[in-house]
């Protein structure tokens, strides 16, 4: 019970905390979060097109770039979508990104990934929620995440006997394994037009 | 009057007229395994007919309806069901054991049945030592449930078999306390002894508080002992599917199933016995003509009524009550229950020296 | 007659002493659906819980790629099924968003009312299962008492009880029914009235409040770094209802609170909900009488076409955030579709809360999290 | 006052239990809540809403004429390829040839009846009916052909 009494009076102190770091951020606008980013990575391309100010950064740049974010000032803690899209020339990897006291400030950081072979740092340290979303990116799209605890498949049964074989002959999952990138061929797809 | 007295008294003394006394003996004892086993199957059908309904109508439903008028068939049809079902023993099941569990279950079961008195001197054997026999015999049947989740070789059997012998090797603490309390008051460890001393009034009325909460506490402590909801741990359907029982199918699980409920009718018969007086009709201080209208209700009328009425308290808590977690049902026992049948009985002990007792 | 080596046939695959691992599920009556957890078990302690999904797993995400904006809502409603008018809701915003569809005022706010009754409905069958799990099997049937009812109201109006398709991009499939205010006020009657039941039977139930109080703690951190949304997170104490960030519909115009508990445990996730239907209830009471006339879809194309670009729309469904982001190459298919489903996270936190606590706690964690398995697997 | 509490530690869960018993007991003596529909036997009684959306159908008048054009919206507009529009040439008393349907092949096993079709067809020739008893033995009787056989098009629809 004392456990329990502790965890109130924390979950407490760190509500009446947030209310005092909002005014200090509020005021945060693109320019600054851009200005922020170019300090720590220069060659970021910024497009402003959409609802939310998106980014593009470099794969060696994502796990620093992801650390500062989520330090001082930005405290970009929560993490609410993390998905991959196949571009049929490139992987890019995409986080969505806003701050649990100030749900207004959203960001999206992309990083583009070679399709042949795709891999990236993981960002589960940071966020513990991407290590599910990493796994299932990995077995829907074949991104290695290095460092990741536990990449294993999620939701699609294990893998089969011979794709194993298939891997250590080439060394990577054989091509089309990967279900939702744009070149795989569902034989039993009936309701595509 | 026709009273079931009469017809056991006409058929010994024909059965001893006619035959050599051992023969008589041999043929009574026939006589009552037949009965017993014919109650043991309508008590099954009737009180699991019994529990759906009462649940049915405590969950706003009509509950059986189809089979039979009002339903009453449905447990006939469900019995047959589970007698043309295969039964199945599991490859990796320690087949003898596996086998033998319901057996065991189903045999304590019957071995209880023989000191309760169902009506004026209606008894199989009046046993001096019978509330002492009563709770050594129903503390066996976790052997049986062991045995069950052992012999499985399933995960959820198993651990459904080691909660119900923490559960029941706990809770037998305090339901032999409350039946102590009034053995205290007794006397006697007789159970035609203790049904005798109520003819003046039954116990929980003459006991005063003390004894009303002894019998609270046995009928909590055999809820628990009968691994009924809220506190079926062992089958907790939602942790553990069926507990002990998930491998067994058809008859064998029928007889656990069986087992179950004539468990039920039997704690409730005593906690009857006990408290409320077994056959004893309900007779208050000096109305004689109220005395007299309740006299000539028969006795097995109202050892009948007061069985059924607990049983229906019973199953009026597994309908309405979530079930407890298994640190807290030991929780319960050894912080609640049992200091609070301690300190009772020695209150009990108290009235019953000075004699404060009605 | 007993001989060790006929019983365990196979030593090799034991695993370390004193462990137990059970496999709970797919076929599991707690688990609400085919959700597959291996549980190690030391005694009665849960030493680890690793969820296996994909059961239920149809590849939404792939299939809306080859369906027009107008036909991948019908899919969503496959997703989270206890709140199909949420997930549409969110999909039929997001073509608005999109293509700058203006909806009427009409329709704005009958979305509002049909959501608001969907959430109550899921919260009502979460109540009876959740119970369900931890023992009492008759509140089931009172929470189902009251969901019947509006289930009638969405089968009055939508034409089905519980995969709606009612929403379209633009407003609504088809008017709602004449009848549809008054029996919206009569189960706002009946659920005044019995909803005290609940409090009875469970709320106030000490041997309910000792199942679920200090059990499954989850601080607010956790809450945010493993991505938790909906009365799980804000039973932790943090703020994240959309309906109050991004007001979406009728939202903005309508008064309602958003409920916070701070002790993060099974019984402050139970309290958020039940608090919350009283607010739904409150939402739909300001928009009941104040159904704007008019039309009820607004002009669209006959073809729906995105601008290429990327949209996302975040709703607040009864689980928590559901989010849908679309890659649109400016054809009339989505390019790459995206759900994020609020369950997803939600389960992911279950193995850090649950661990070191009895079986018996797993199920009073795992009923409040409020796990639909269609929406976890997509 | 470790006494005190414990005694109302016990008096208050009891308390609890009761409260919950009270509710359960009212609903055991109180037959007419009871909200158990007896589905088989209130067949005559069960009223479906209208709007229910059971199965597809194609009205016909008394001539046996439906307002179906063949103009295959619907079969665009399903998401799922219910319905497939197979269609022929009338030559018409004039002897000019006009498109008309075949056959209006409906594939109720694989309708989600989600209402996209109804909603894009131009000439309200289909629409939702509340039949819900669609249980059959054999698969291949939920394929039906909504058109009746020698129906033919309405006057003036095009």
């Amino acid at each position: 019970m004392i456990k329990l009494e502790q965890h109130l009076k924390n979950n407490h102190n760190r509500l009446l905390n947030n209310s005092v770091d909002n005014d200090t951020f509020l005021t945060m606008t693109n320019e600054a979060i851009k200005e922020f980013i170019t300090a720590r990575a220069p060659e970021a391309i910024y497009d402003e097109s959409g609802e939310w100010l998106n980014m593009i950064v470099e794969p060696h740049q994502l796990k620093p770039i992801a650390a500062a974010l989520l330090g001082q000032p930005m405290q970009m803690d929560f993490l609410f979508c993390l998905t991959c899209v196949d571009y049929k020339t490139h992987l890019t990897m995409v986080y969505h990104l806003t701050a649990s006291t100030n749900r207004s400030l959203n960001l999206v950081l992309k990083v583009n990934l070679d399709r042949a072979n795709p891999i990236i740092e993981t960002v589960c340290e940071l966020w513990r929620t991407a290590e599910f979303h990493e796994r299932e990116v990995f077995e829907m799209f074949g991104v290695q995440f290095a460092n990741h605890p536990d990449l294993r498949r999620l939701i699609l049964e294990d893998e089969p006997a011979t794709a194993g074989d298939e891997k250590k002959e080439s060394g990577h999952e054989p091509k089309g394994y990967w279900p939702l990138r744009k070149d795989f061929e569902d034989p039993i797809n009936m309701i595509k037009l | 009057m026709l009273s079931l007295e009469s017809i056991t008294k006409t058929t010994q003394d024909w059965l001893l007229a006619k035959f050599d006394p051992t023969i008589a003996l041999a043929i009574e004892c026939v006589i009552v395994i037949v009965l017993c086993i014919t109650l043991f199957a309508i008590l099954g059908l009737v009180l699991v007919l019994l529990e759906r309904k009462v649940a049915a109508r405590i969950q706003i439903r009509l509950g059986p309806n189809r089979v039979g008028p009002g339903g009453i068939f449905q447990t006939a049809a469900d019995t047959l069901k589970l007698i043309m079902k295969e039964g199945l023993t599991p490859d990796s099941a320690d087949k003898f054991l596996f086998n033998l569990a319901p057996f065991v279950v189903m045999m304590v079961a019957m071995l209880l049945l023989a000191p309760i008195a169902f009506a004026r001197n209606f008894q199989i054997w009046d046993i001096n030592i019978g509330v002492l026999y009563i709770s050594s015999i129903s503390s066996l049947s976790v052997i049986g449930i062991l045995m069950a989740g052992w012999a499985s070789n399933n995960k959820y059997s198993l651990l459904g078999a080691m909660r119900s012998g923490a559960q029941i090797v706990s809770y037998e603490l305090s339901a032999g306390f409350a039946v102590l309390t009034i053995v205290v008051l007794t006397g006697s460890l007789q159970i035609s002894d203790i049904v005798a001393a109520q003819e003046n009034g039954w116990w929980l009325f003459k006991g005063h508080i003390p004894v009303i909460i002894a019998f609270v506490l046995y009928i909590i402590a055999v809820t628990a002992e009968t691994n009924r909801a809220p506190f079926d741990l062992a089958e907790a359907e939602s942790e553990l599917t069926a507990g002990f029982h998930t491998e067994y199918s058809g008859m064998k699980f029928a007889l656990f199933f069986l087992a179950e409920y004539i468990n039920i009718f039997i704690v409730c018969a005593i906690g009857a016995t006990l408290f409320l007086g077994g056959w004893m009709p309900l007779h208050i201080g000096h109305w004689e003509s109220f005395n007299h209208i309740m006299d000539y209700i028969p006795s097995s009328i109202w050892f009948m009524g007061k069985t059924f009425f607990l049983i229906f308290v019973i199953m009026w808590f597994r309908w309405t009550f979530p079930r407890l977690r298994v640190d807290q049902l030991l929780n319960l026992e050894w912080k609640y229950l049992l200091p609070i049948s301690l300190f009772n009985l020695l209150l009990v002990t108290v009235i019953a020296i000075m004699g404060w007792h009605f | 007659m007993y001989n060790e080596t006929e019983i365990i046939k196979d030593t090799t695959n034991l695993g370390p002493e004193g462990e137990l691992v059970v496999n709970m599920g797919p076929q599991h009556p707690a688990t609400h659906g085919v959700l597959h957890l291996v549980v190690t078990l030391n005694g009665e302690t849960i030493k680890k819980i690793e969820p296996h999904l994909g059961y239920i797993h149809r590849s939404i995400e792939k299939m809306c790629e080859s369906l027009t904006y107008r036909q991948f809502i019908y899919v969503t409603s496959r997703m989270d099924y206890l709140s199909s008018h949420i997930n549409n809701t969110a999909c039929a915003l997001l073509v608005e968003k999109g293509m700058q569809i203006e909806v009427p005022e009409r329709a704005k706010v009958v979305r509002t009312i049909l959501n608001e009754l969907t959430r109550i409905a899921s919260h009502e069958l979460w109540i009876g299962a959740m119970a369900m799990d931890l023992g009492a099997f008759t509140p089931f049937f009172y929470a189902f008492r009251e969901r019947e009812m509006i289930t009638d109201i969405m089968e009055d109006t939508c034409g089905a009880r519980l995969t709606m398709n009612y929403i379209v991009p633009g407003g609504l499939m088809y008017d709602i029914h004449p009848d549809f205010q008054t029996k919206v006020k009569a189960f706002i009657q009946q659920f005044k009235e019995k909803v005290t039941e609940y409090e009875d039977l469970v709320t106030g139930n000490i041997i309910f409040q000792s199942r679920t109080k200090g059990v499954g703690v989850l601080t607010t951190e956790d809450a945010i770094s493993y991505g938790c949304t909906g009365p799980v997170a804000r039973a932790s104490g943090v703020r994240c209802d959309m309906r109050k960030i991004a007001p979406y519909d009728a939202y903005d115009r309508v008064e309602f609170e958003e409920i916070i508990e701070t002790a993060g445990d099974s019984f402050a996730r139970y309290i958020v909900r039940v608090k919350e239907m009283n607010q739904s209830i409150r939402i739909i009471e300001q928009l009941i009488d104040n159904i704007p006339e008019g039309e009820f879809v607004g002009k669209t194309k006959n073809v729906l076409k995105l601008a290429k670009g990327e949209f996302y729309q975040r709703v607040e469904t009864a689980r928590g955030e559901l989010g849908v982001y679309i890659v649109s190459e400016g054809a009339t298919t989505p390019y790459r579709i995206k759900f994020r489903s609020p369950g997803f996270s939600n389960l992911s936190v279950l193995n850090h809360i649950a661990k070191g606590s009895k079986i018996g706690d797993l199920m009073a964690t795992m009923g409040t999290l409020d796990l639909v398995i269609p929406d976890i697997d997509r | 006052m470790f006494l005190k509490d414990y005694i109302s530690d016990v008096v208050n869960g009891v308390s609890s239990l009761l409260k919950g018993m009270r509710k359960t007991g009212y609903y055991f003596t109180h037959s007419k809540e009871i909200i158990t529909e007896q589905y088989p036997d209130n067949r005559a009684t069960l009223k479906l809403a209208d709007r229910f959306k059971g199965e597809v159908v194609m009205p016909h008048d008394e001539n046996n004429e439906h307002t179906c054009t063949g103009c295959t919206a619907c079969e665009l507009a399903c998401p799922n390829g219910t319905i497939k529009i197979i269609t022929k040439f009338d030559i018409s008393p004039e002897g000019k040839k006009k498109k008309a349907i075949d056959a209006f092949i409906y594939r109720l096993e694989m309708c989600t009846l989600c209402n996209l079709c109804i909603t894009a067809c131009p000439s309200d020739a289909i629409k939702m009916v509340p039949n819900f008893e669609h249980s059959v033995f054999d698969r291949s009787k939920l394929t039906k052909i909504l058109n009746k056989p020698g129906s033919k098009i309405k006057e003036g629809i095009e």
